[in-house]
């Protein structure tokens, strides 16, 4: 089956006062259709502009390079026009903070209802039932008065919700959902898992998940894509690599993490900072904060090697791997 | 915290971004024009060709080699006394964006720091200032006082402290309530040691940005106060009593068209120099402040 | 009696339109030397507000604070007593808390210049040593903040609370701003800070998850009230207020399972208008009749919980009856 | 309110505390020769009773519409400025909307190519503006455009031999066009457009800076981002999202841009003969005609006042967040 996004050796450089800055280097991931993806990876990794690469939203003076094909169009190369026309229809985007992502002065019909009516072309009334509908499908209490008011008016989970809602107005394929908890408390956070986990299943609808909190992704995603300064660290179904992990990086991350199950446990953090993209290191970017590092990850940048069924790793070192050979 | 986030961080400090400010050409044509006015104003008697204040047989000349400018209605010779003028208008400029700063700074600091009716007060005052446009405020004070630069200026220092009082005001107030005070206050400093080491440094910047603009200003409300006759009297080569003489002889257009030149080019460098410093620092309390 | 006491706390705020806001309404705490307590809750139901208080930094509008034995005193113009300097506080986001125009080193000696504690010579050395402790290379000293990450601020902002050699500080959400690798090295220095230093630790954060793994103690808050407090392994182990097992039951697990966390029902109220009786009612899956009516105390179970809810009234208490859930709705 | 009360203050110790004497100024030779007239000068005009009292008297007369008598026109102040303000208005009302047309557009343009070569040009063009001595950039205008190229008629509001419309609010261009006195209003929009322009010159440049860094400001928030992302197309985006964003400190600006024009009329009005309060105040000025300026004062600052509590209810209608306290 051919997945519904196959994105092949992205890159993307941004434009600085300093001259480009190469902030994802190569990155190829697929997602398919009714799919729950996930990218992970701290400030820095490039992940949100991946998403935003995909949707064209890039700063301006950004490039890009690779190939990004969604039925059987490239995304990259797509012109304003069409691109803008992908954009909503084919792809939405949900951003992390609820807050600032929703327009503090329009009301709540205006923004769920303006692409409606462009995209689709819908009257306004047809529109207004359109949005009352989505409201009651994030179980948005009371729709009709929600459609009167104003995003300050709701509470950090609820505007995720529209935001999630608006998202969904004109029946997107793909849903890229940037950090969509980051900003809400735990109790809310589990609400909006389990309402992106619903409109998966029952609309078929494929979501790529951003987010730093493997927490989130593991309770979520079908497989996942662990990025570190630009580049996939490691990539495979979310059971094997959360469980399994095989990568430095990841198995520092998950170590990193407070566990609730496991009792008594101490953390063990990664030394140092994660890199940032003004200051990615020479070869394996990892390699400084790395406890297995040899003197060749200074110098190499190591390939992206398929290991075991659908999983792919960037180590040459690999130390985990007895772990996984039992 | 995503990569886009991380990019827009080094906004951390507006200090760093202040070189690129400089890189832009604008700025440095700013930086430029007021150095090269300021030597004039300097060396004005060794650049000036002729007396500024001489007056000649040679009357309405049109601008030759001899009167680089031309010669004004009593034969003088304009390009002297375009650069003489700015022996006048740019060091007053500059002394009264200097009281203004000490007055509305003083005020503005105080206000920002005690609040209550100190605050209250003071910003009640600056609103009134603004209140009335600055130029029938001023006139009403030269009328009070009768016309004379001196008097002009003084008007000017009283219209233009409210600016440099909100911008103090704002930026004293943001920051004693920022966190790195509440630290710095919780590890026992007294408030005047917050003042000397967290406010001081932190509203030189916008300050020196405020400065800039209001230079400009002052050269100009002075120069239309010279213009109105409320400021500088005539046989002083000011620019606006320039140009108002020049509004008395339309033949002879570079009477009043050159010191009109001298007043744009010194005040559009002042703009250009706050402008490109502005974006380098936050623009939000300076804007708040200006507009009048 | 403990080094950090709270005792009915009351912090109340006034929104822009008048209406006044109870963001703490009457809660109380001890925080022993060397003892890490951790107070968790949502958005919005005080925690921060009670960490001003406690430091001073807030007016308390009834309730006592006393450090040491001591009152705390609201920090006014005047500098603060040298009694209460030993009473330090972090804030969440060390992109705020420290000045971007100063080095960092300056801002490390704050305390024992202020305070005249320590000759001038001898401020470098310290530094040194502070720095040290917190893991951070010396040479950072001359650095000014921008050039240092989000981490390495934090470790700063604890750096310029250890030079005033403290007793007791008050963390507020010290970890959320920071990445997830990096969270995890501030974390543990908390935890050794506290051990080696004897410094008692009130760190505030909405992350039950990492609180688990520093705090000795944790209180639970809900909407200006605590709810709970036990000892971390026992709360975990056995949480008694229905709030407490939400909290735990929402917190994903990143193990590869695919298990979804348990959301609580509704919204965390509007603190100007909380609901009757308990406060937690409108949300609570075991909510009985009376709850809707008598305000649960914080009373003690065992020797060292304390919880504040109905169901716990007597120690065996029995489960509510289905029809009493159907009441409430 | 208290601004009003302030500014009455004010203006009070302008007129009675001035060491420029009034009776000495307005009877010219004749103080220094009859004390009589001096004394009957400031009978007439209140001149003898103590300090408080003179206040009071003022203030009274204040509420009640009554700024005092002009020394030099020798009428109700008033009356002089019921004459004078509708000249004015047309100005200022002209010369502001096309600084904020202007100036908004530009504005948005640069925010939009921020850095590149279009937003230097609008940098200069716009802090030209700010920067041209108005006085100047009249005579400049003047002489171009009416000496030499006699495009434009060069003072006053109309033609010496154009009629004034029939007088309903004051404004010759309004009170033409519901007259249907077509070529009284292609009159007025002659003479009206050269002055207009040199007035706004300043405003413009104000108004293209402030929405040029407000529209920036806005561009960094997600919402803008939320937007495109719908796929809607950037006219949209600009103008519905973008800008209405943006307008709550354009706004602010407007009200405050409102002191600019007045101190820019005093100049304009004089170099082109504009019968309005400009020139009044300005002959008052020269004439120290203190009651007069302070009238004007007085008149301006209400007006302010006005321009900014319509300011606050407009803040209020765009955005939702702002209740009307």
């Amino acid at each position: 089956m051919t997945p519904l996004l196959s994105v092949r050796d992205l890159h993307v450089w941004l434009d600085t006062a300093r001259g480009p800055l190469s902030i994802v280097d190569g990155v190829s991931f697929d997602v398919g259709e009714g799919q729950v993806f996930g990218l992970a990876g701290e400030s820095g990794s490039g992940k949100t502009i991946t998403a935003l690469a995909l949707l064209g939203l890039l700063p301006a003076g950004a490039r890009t390079g690779g190939v990004a094909i969604m039925a059987g169009r490239d995304l990259l190369a797509m012109r304003t026009s069409e691109r803008r026309r992908t954009r909503g229809r084919e792809i939405a985007m949900v951003f992390q903070d609820p807050t600032s992502s929703l327009h503090p002065m329009l009301t709540i019909e205006r923004q769920l209802t303006e692409h409606l009516r462009y995209q689709l072309g819908l009257s306004g009334k047809e529109a207004h039932l359109r949005a009352v509908a989505l409201l009651t499908e994030v179980r948005m209490p009371d729709p009709e008065a929600a459609m009167r008011g104003y995003p300050h008016q709701f509470s950090g989970g609820m505007r995720q919700r529209i935001q999630i809602a608006i998202g969904l107005a004109c029946e997107p394929r793909l849903l890229i959902a940037d950090e969509p908890t980051t900003a809400l408390d735990v109790t809310v956070q589990a609400g909006i898992l389990r309402l992106l986990r619903r409109l998966c299943k029952e609309k078929n609808l494929a979501v790529i998940l951003i987010t730093h909190d493997l927490g989130v992704l593991s309770a979520l995603a079908d497989s996942i894509t662990v990025m570190y300064a630009g580049r996939v660290a490691e990539s495979g179904p979310t059971s094997q690599v959360m469980g399994h992990a095989r990568h430095p990086y990841t198995r520092g991350l998950i170590d990193a993490l407070p566990h609730p199950e496991a009792p008594d446990r101490v953390l063990i953090p990664i030394a140092g900072d994660p890199a940032s993209p003004e200051s990615r290191p020479s070869g394996c970017a990892f390699h400084p904060r790395c406890r297995y590092s040899r003197p060749s990850c200074q110098i190499a940048i190591p390939p992206l090697i398929p290991i075991d069924d659908g999983r792919e790793m960037a180590c040459p070192v690999d130390p985990f791997m007895a772990s996984v050979a039992r | 915290m995503s990569s886009v986030t991380v990019l827009r961080q080094p906004v951390a400090s507006a200090w760093r971004r202040i070189p690129g400010a400089w890189r832009q050409p604008l700025t440095v044509v700013g930086l430029v024009v007021v150095a090269a006015w300021l030597l004039v104003a300097l060396l004005a008697p060794w650049l000036a060709p002729h007396d500024p204040l001489a007056q000649g047989s040679n009357l309405y000349q049109a601008p030759s080699a001899t009167h680089l400018l031309g010669t004004d209605e009593l034969g003088r010779d304009v390009f002297s006394r375009v650069l003489w003028g700015a022996r006048i208008s740019i060091p007053l400029a500059m002394l009264l964006v200097v009281l203004a700063f000490l007055i509305g700074g003083t005020l503005g600091g105080l206000a920002g720091y005690l609040g209550g009716w100190v605050d209250e007060l003071v910003m009640r005052g600056a609103d009134f200032v603004f209140a009335v446009p600055t130029i029938l405020l001023a006139m009403a004070v030269v009328a009070a006082l009768g016309p004379g630069l001196f008097h002009a200026v003084l008007a000017v220092v009283l219209v233009s402290w409210p600016g440099h009082a909100r911008v103090v005001r704002g930026l004293v107030r943001t920051i004693m309530q920022s966190e790195y005070v509440a630290v710095g206050r919780l590890l026992g400093s007294p408030t005047h040691r917050a003042l000397a080491v967290d406010v001081l440094p932190n509203i030189a910047g916008p300050v020196s940005v405020l400065a800039a603009l209001e230079t400009g200003n002052a050269i100009l409300l002075l120069s239309a106060l010279s213009f109105l006759g409320l400021g500088a009297r005539p046989p002083d080569p000011e620019w606006g009593s320039m140009v108002s003489t020049g509004a008395q002889h339309f033949e002879a257009w570079w009477i009043g068209v050159f010191p009109g030149i001298a007043i744009v080019s010194i005040v559009l460098a002042f703009n250009f120099l706050g402008d490109s410093l502005r974006d380098a620092f936050d623009p939000k309390t300076i804007i708040k402040a200006r507009g009048a | 009696m403990s080094l950090l006491e709270l005792r009915d706390v009351k912090v109340v705020y006034q929104r822009r339109d008048g209406t006044l806001v109870p963001a703490v309404a009457g809660a109380s705490l001890d925080v022993d030397a060397g003892e890490i307590v951790g107070l968790v809750g949502e958005t919005g139901c005080g925690k921060s507000s009670l960490a001003k208080a406690a430091v001073g930094l807030v007016p308390v509008a009834a309730g006592t604070v006393t450090f040491d034995g001591r009152p705390v005193h609201v920090l006014g113009r005047r500098a603060r007593r040298a009694s209460e300097r030993r009473l330090q506080l972090v804030f969440q986001n060390p992109y705020e808390s420290i000045n971007p125009r100063r080095t960092v080193g300056a801002q490390v000696a704050d305390a024992f210049a202020i305070s005249h504690t320590l000759p001038r010579e001898s401020w470098r050395a310290r530094v040194d040593e502070l720095l040290r402790r917190v893991g951070l290379p010396l040479n950072l000293a001359r650095r000014f903040p921008h050039q240092l990450s989000g981490g390495q601020r934090q470790r700063i902002a604890i750096a310029r609370a250890l030079a005033a050699d403290p007793a007791m500080i008050v963390l507020d959400e010290p970890l959320s701003a920071l990445d997830s690798s990096v969270q995890a090295q501030v974390a543990n220095l908390l935890v050794d800070l506290a051990r080696d230093l004897h410094v008692g630790m009130l760190l505030i954060s909405h992350d039950l998850a990492i609180v688990r793994h520093v705090a000795h103690r944790t209180a639970v808050m809900y909407l200006g009230v605590i709810v709970e407090t036990a000892p971390t392994a026992g709360l975990w182990r056995k949480p008694m207020h229905p709030y407490t097992q939400a909290l735990i039951d929402a917190v994903p697990h990143a193990d590869g399972a695919g298990h979804l966390p348990v959301a609580l029902s509704g919204e965390i109220p509007d603190p100007a208008r909380p609901p009757s009786g308990c406060r937690f009612h409108p949300r609570c899956p075991h909510v009985m009749e009376r709850c809707l009516s008598d305000v649960p105390e914080l009373v003690k179970h065992g020797g060292d919980r304390q919880v504040a809810c109905w169901l716990h009234e007597e120690p065996v208490a029995a489960r509510p009856a289905d029809d009493l859930r159907r009441v409430s709705r | 309110m208290f601004l009003c009360l302030g500014v009455s203050v004010m203006a009070f110790v302008l007129t009675t505390v001035v060491p420029g004497d009034p009776a000495v100024a307005n009877l010219g030779d004749r103080a220094s020769s009859d004390p009589t007239a001096v004394r009957l000068y400031r009978e007439h005009f209140g001149l003898d009773k103590p300090l408080p009292v003179q206040y009071f008297v003022y203030l009274g007369n204040l509420l009640h519409g009554d700024l005092g008598e002009s020394e030099q026109s020798r009428r109700a102040v008033r009356i002089d400025l019921a004459e004078y303000i509708p000249a004015t208005a047309e100005l200022a009302i002209t010369s502001m909307v096309l600084a904020l047309l202007l100036g908004v557009t530009l504005g948005v343009i640069a925010a939009l190519r921020r850095n590149r070569l279009t937003d230097q040009v609008i940098r200069v063009v716009s802090l030209g503006g700010m920067s041209t001595p108005q006085f100047w950039l009249a005579l400049v205008a003047l002489y171009v455009f009416f000496y030499k190229l006699n495009w434009v008629p060069g003072a006053g509001r109309l033609d010496a031999i154009v009629l004034p419309p029939p007088h309903v609010t004051g404004l010759f261009s309004i009170d033409a066009l519901a007259a249907g006195q077509l070529d009284v209003f292609l009159n007025t929009v002659q003479h009206l457009i050269l002055p207009a322009c040199v007035l706004a010159a300043f405003n413009m440049g104000l108004f293209t800076r402030f929405t040029r860094s407000a529209v920036l400001e806005v561009l960094e928030n997600d919402y803008v981002r939320t937007a495109r992302a719908k796929g809607l197309p950037e006219v949209t985006v600009v103008f519905r999202h973008v800008l209405r964003a943006a307008s709550p400190p354009i706004v602010t600006v407007v009200g405050l841009a409102f002191g600019n024009v007045m101190t820019g009329t005093v100049l304009v009005e004089n170099i082109f003969s504009w019968p309005g309060i400009g020139q009044y105040s300005y002959r008052s000025a020269t004439g120290l005609d203190l009651t007069a300026i302070v009238g004007v004062m007085l008149f301006v600052a209400i007006v302010y006042i006005l321009v900014n509590m319509v300011v606050d209810i407009l803040y209020a209608v765009i955005d939702p967040r702002v209740g009307l306290a």
